[in-house]
């Protein structure tokens, strides 16, 4: 997303169509969020379902909250320096009123602030796949209101907000590779050493407990993408329902589709089996992966974006065994590795509105080469500083016999099943 | 009266349930009960996926089934049992029958006690 | 909703932008139907699962025809004298063509009438929550289609349509405040009351069957309900997808975020658990409250109200095991009390269109109490007429060996899973 | 969907709101694809669940990739002779820009493409009920592949392309009751005669792993299926989402509403038992017959093409037993005999943009005719030779052991529940 | 000792649990270990619907529970499941006791043996 | 012969199953069938909360293993069970074993019966 000072721009009329668009956006992006439920929950065994989707429900509450305290303020408030955003009236949304509009894109601004506290919500609740069976509830609310507010906003600021320093430099993102994929990712990886892994983890019978949640929150992610990638035309173009929407959409839905043919394939290649869960894994990382390209590439491109997204997520994900972390769910070996990926190959195919690599334009890539590095170090110190406070005063970890018995029971006074 | 205990093959349960429906109906049905377990003998658990990792069960599913008889139905039981739960030449998986001493049999509708109540 | 008489105003063209949002407000309406199935069915035990979820899907099947048959009819045809409207060409919509306009908003005709029946097939299947697990099935669809005819369509036209008595009276209600939650869950109320409780309720043992769908449909339902508020735009501006659905929009998330964040809050502090029902429970109860205030007032208002919905809430859910009434899933705890503060609520902290008492204008707040008063007495007498009716020819009851082997296979012949 | 070729005529500026209901409406089509994963998964026993929603998530991934390579220039490009269509640059896409604009509509082609692929997806994944618990997956991959390409992408040109022969001569299919549900269900026909029954078939206690998933999967359908349906107002008119849209909504809603009811009402009647199973089977009953007739007929047209719908779809699934052979999932008795009865209801009830039979225009119903004819013997035949081919070569079947311990653990690796 | 299997009606089973405390409890509470099994006597198995077609289960769903007692309270324990099992006349699918003879009983948690670790 | 049933914690499996294999396995595995029941004994059911009111469980889950053996690992299996089901210091709900008689064991496979067949 690219977006202009609202304060400079003359007030554009309301545009009745793109307003439609990005309402429907906005409610597609909270969608993943049980989406995103349901593909981690289906994961995990039978007596943690319900926590790890309290992982996801619970930042709809909380950040749903501190998005539109403090949240919406610090991202895309006036800038100071280009560093973080800060505008009184923007604290607990009492200076914006029904008629404000955003920039020049015809749309209201209350609308503009759903669709990105609808990102604010779901990016920590991506974290949350690493910590899966093992972290205390109380801990993860605690850490995912910090993280979202040190980490998140002051991200979508640099990235996002005109005047932040990397939207300043010329980092592309057109709907969260760095901002939200790799800075989840990459907190999703030093939380799972922080933590340690699963105590049962390494003998390893821990299959997950209902596959077809799985598969059904990878098909609603899907849908919800639409609107988290195809609703970012907002940061590009008005009308917002136009051109770069309809790229957007194109190359989310071949990226999405390439890659989980490719997963299917190399499955079926290694093992002889092409699973259900590979399947899902498959869409989830070629939907990471053109996240940040999607209206900047072509179709063409979407297909080679999500094929290679495929093939480094899944030896990610095999990785993970080697280097002894347990990230429990691959928020990293998808989210982080996928972004990753995402965020240099906007440097390569990208052709819209700026040129990449393959466009002819070298100091494009490097631009995003920088981008990646930056979000890398400021989330994976960030998520240090952070998750070592909360250690070190709540504790991070559920007791032996919480894990045992299950986090559900034992945190929730609940089972997910009763048959 | 002997109370059999047979785990067998989940797949089988039909064909056991017509055998022994065979061997036992007296004109008044036959009596059975039923249960899913998980077994471990010779046969190997089966290999399962997850994300590109295969883990190897230890448990096969299995059906266990309970059958209290008179002495003289123990025998027509078993063989019953016998003839439909085997695979055609007798695999590795089949599973087993137990017979225990059963001292009494009491029927909860009627409060009737012993052979007849069986 | 307000909306003017449409045969007094010019002929607007179609604005494409507002009927976009129109018809993807329609089908996200439709939507809460199968999530109200899933909240409500996950809640019941595993032999009533299917009965519970029918409940909800067969108010799609029954509402859905009547309400293009005569409902729309009553609700919006030409009032007779504030009372009920009756308009020979909208009785099968037969005199209505594809170029029929609705007022001056630029949608077509048809596009209201679906959205407006959506909310008609939704209302009813409310209700069911207080009857589960004991009421007949055959009783509950007359039930349901005399209650529609009767009681609902009556008061939409009362409050929402030009020339209805409450609405000429100035009772504000934006998306259902009175007309959807307080008769739905007054209605639930009296039923209860009159189906009596489960056989083996005060024993208690009644676990949830399966809490994954209860979470998925709270899900579902705060994803369909941005179309249930922000698409009740039609009722106050042109084009509909603009300002006022944007405001709409932006309380109705916050609201929903602050009564999950509120509700798990209370649970903490009451039993040390923060329950994934409690979670569902208060997305629901702020989704709710906020309804019939979301194009009327601010985002920090929203937070208040969804706030004290939660309190009002939880504490009037544990009302019911002191006054002993069996209204098993708590339609009346969470919509009744639900909607009555919302209603309310709205005379409060309303600032646009009109003003409410803490804008200076406490006539508003005493219109409100007049709307609650009349909702709530029309409500319980309609239903206890209505009720009794079905009691005295066909019996509301299932015989208590159907109650004990389940409603699933005694009336539907059906088991929800065989695993 | 009817429509003129882009080349012809002068560019049209982008409409927004046109635009934003067209990238709802894909991806409302696209949700309709786990919807159906979940309708079909609920019926099978649970070791075939997850093979059974795979069948539905390989076409997103297989179809989805093939579409934009060579589908899309098959079905939409330069027509050759009526016959089948083909344009270089359509291949890959690589030649259409984010500026190529659809036609006259004022939406951008890459929407258009993609709406289309939608349907392109879904189709081959309706055939897959037919299937069920015994093909072989991979050749069940590589017979969508080649009928896709070889059945249902010359089918589309025939009958929505400019040029296309069945276009030309004037038959009228709004959403695809011929393309979709007729090409599909007698496709299903065949290949189940093929395959032959599932070997423990007859012995039927083939009972329903969850119907709560069926349940859901409809739900998903009938919402997805207001994109599928108003979205082909895209054929039609500019804007797009203006009375046609209107119109196909308010018929598509009562359809599925009124089929709903009467399945119900004839299961009351035959066994005593209304099913959860006959309601999720009467609502696709009717979305599939409304759906070729959609934006041609009134509402009240509407309620008879979903009464009768469920009347001859609801025998047609009796038929199966008598005639010996096993549409497991009565692919072939919903889609295909509903698509039949639907495509030549058009012809009966059309009143807009052309008249039907009861509006005076006999010859609308031959046309309608010729085209259920074509369409029966090309898809029959055409499956008869693919099938043909790929069971020559790979084989139809798993084997018998594969059958007995299910298709999830032996193909997939994996088992959909561990409770 | 003896070893007490009995197959009760589900909805039974708090009942049944009631009625055995009072039987058994003798201050440190009682002990039965419960199971879902599925049953075939002479009552007939539940039908269901597919699309219209009946479908006859052949089982109906039972539960098991089972009791280790010492000799002098395997009376009372019968009596408690027959008095809260039986339905008011006695209704085919009430179910059934068996009663095996039980060598050993040992208490994991101390390793005790015999009629007092039962 | 004897038939071996205990009842033990479900996290205690693994362990279990890992030193019955130590304890029985003679080159050719070892064999043991596990259900999942839900058990009362001194320690009371879980609490959950079901909208702020709780409900407590009467029952916990508890998973039961059945073992048929030759008299001579009687000793060496129980001996294995006691060992792996104990928690640290023992604690109330680690479960209990029952041994019974075995009249006649069958291998469904080969027919064999007795001894060798187990
Ligand atoms: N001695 C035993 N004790 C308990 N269960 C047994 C025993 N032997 C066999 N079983 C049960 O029977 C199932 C099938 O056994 P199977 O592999 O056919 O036995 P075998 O290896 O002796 O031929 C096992 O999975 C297990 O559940
Ligand atoms: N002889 C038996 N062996 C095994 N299970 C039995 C036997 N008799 C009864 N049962 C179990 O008890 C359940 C109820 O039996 P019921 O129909 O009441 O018996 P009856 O027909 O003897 O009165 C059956 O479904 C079955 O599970
Ligand atoms: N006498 C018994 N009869 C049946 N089951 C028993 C008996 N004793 C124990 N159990 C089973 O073992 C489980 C654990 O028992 P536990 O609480 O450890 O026993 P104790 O209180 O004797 O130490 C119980 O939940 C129950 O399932």
């Amino acid at each position: 997303m690219i977006h202009l000072l609202a304060a400079i721009v003359p007030p554009v009329p309301i545009d009745s169509g793109s307003t439609a668009w990005m309402l429907t956006s906005s409610a597609l992006v909270l969608l993943m969020v049980p989406g995103l439920a349901l593909f981690y929950g289906g994961m995990v065994r039978r007596k943690n379902i319900l926590t790890t989707m309290m992982h996801s429900y619970v930042a709809m509450a909380v950040i749903g909250v501190q998005w539109v305290t403090v949240g919406y303020a610090i991202a895309f408030g006036q800038s100071h320096g280009g560093w973080f955003g800060w505008s009184w009236p923007a604290v607990g949304l009492h200076g914006i009123t029904p008629a404000s509009m955003y920039a020049d894109k015809g749309i209201p601004e209350f609308v503009f602030i759903m669709f990105q506290g609808k990102f604010a919500i779901i990016t920590p609740a991506l974290i949350s796949g690493a910590v899966a069976e093992r972290m205390k509830f109380s801990s993860y609310v605690v850490f995912i209101l910090l993280w979202s507010t040190f980490i998140y906003c002051p991200l979508a600021h640099w990235v996002w907000a005109t005047g932040g320093w990397l939207f300043n430099y010329g980092v592309l993102d057109y709907a969260g590779g760095t901002v939200v994929h790799i800075s989840a990712g990459v907190s999703a990886l030093v939380l799972s050493y922080m933590l340690g892994p699963r105590r049962d983890h390494p003998e390893g019978t821990l299959l997950p407990n209902n596959l077809v949640l799985t598969l059904l929150g990878a098909g609603l992610l899907w849908f919800g993408w639409f609107g988290f990638n195809a609703g970012s035309a907002v940061g590009i173009e008005h009308p917002v329902a136009g051109a770069s929407a309809g790229l957007a959409f194109a190359t989310t839905q071949t990226a999405a589709a390439t890659a989980a043919l490719v997963w299917m394939l190399i499955e079926w290649q290694h093992t002889g089996k092409p699973t259900s869960l590979g399947m899902a894994s498959g869409i989830v990382a070629g939907l990471v992966a053109i996240t940040p390209a999607a209206g900047h590439v072509m179709p063409l491109s979407a297909m080679v974006i999500g094929a290679v997204a495929s093939l480094v997520c899944f030896y990610a994900v095999r990785l993970k065994s080697r280097l002894g972390y347990d990230d429990s769910l691959d928020a990293f070996g998808v989210h982080g590795v996928g972004g990753i990926w995402g965020a240099l190959a906007t440097g390569l195919f990208a052709v819209t509105p700026v040129a990449g690599l393959f466009a002819g334009n070298a100091a494009q890539f490097t631009k995003q080469a920088v981008g990646v590095g930056v979000t890398i170090a400021f989330a994976a110190l960030g998520t240090w500083v952070i998750a070592g406070l909360v250690k070190a005063t709540m504790g991070l970890r559920v007791s032996e016999q919480q894990e045992r018995d299950g986090l559900d029971i034992t945190i929730h006074g609940e089972r997910g099943y009763h048959f | 009266m002997k109370l059999i205990i047979a785990v067998i093959r989940p797949e089988k349960l039909d064909a056991v349930q017509s055998a022994l429906q065979g061997a036992l109906d007296e004109g008044d049905g036959y009596r059975v009960t039923v249960q899913t377990v998980d077994g471990h003998g010779r046969q190997a658990g089966e290999v399962e996926y997850f994300r590109g990792q295969p883990v190897r069960q230890r448990l096969v599913q299995k059906t266990q089934i309970t059958i209290g008889v008179n002495d003289k139905y123990v025998e027509p039981a078993i063989q019953a049992i016998l003839s439909a739960a085997k695979t055609d030449k007798g695999e590795i998986g089949d599973g087993k029958i137990f017979v225990l001493p059963l001292e009494e049999c009491i029927r909860i509708r009627t409060g009737e006690r012993g052979g007849s109540a069986i």
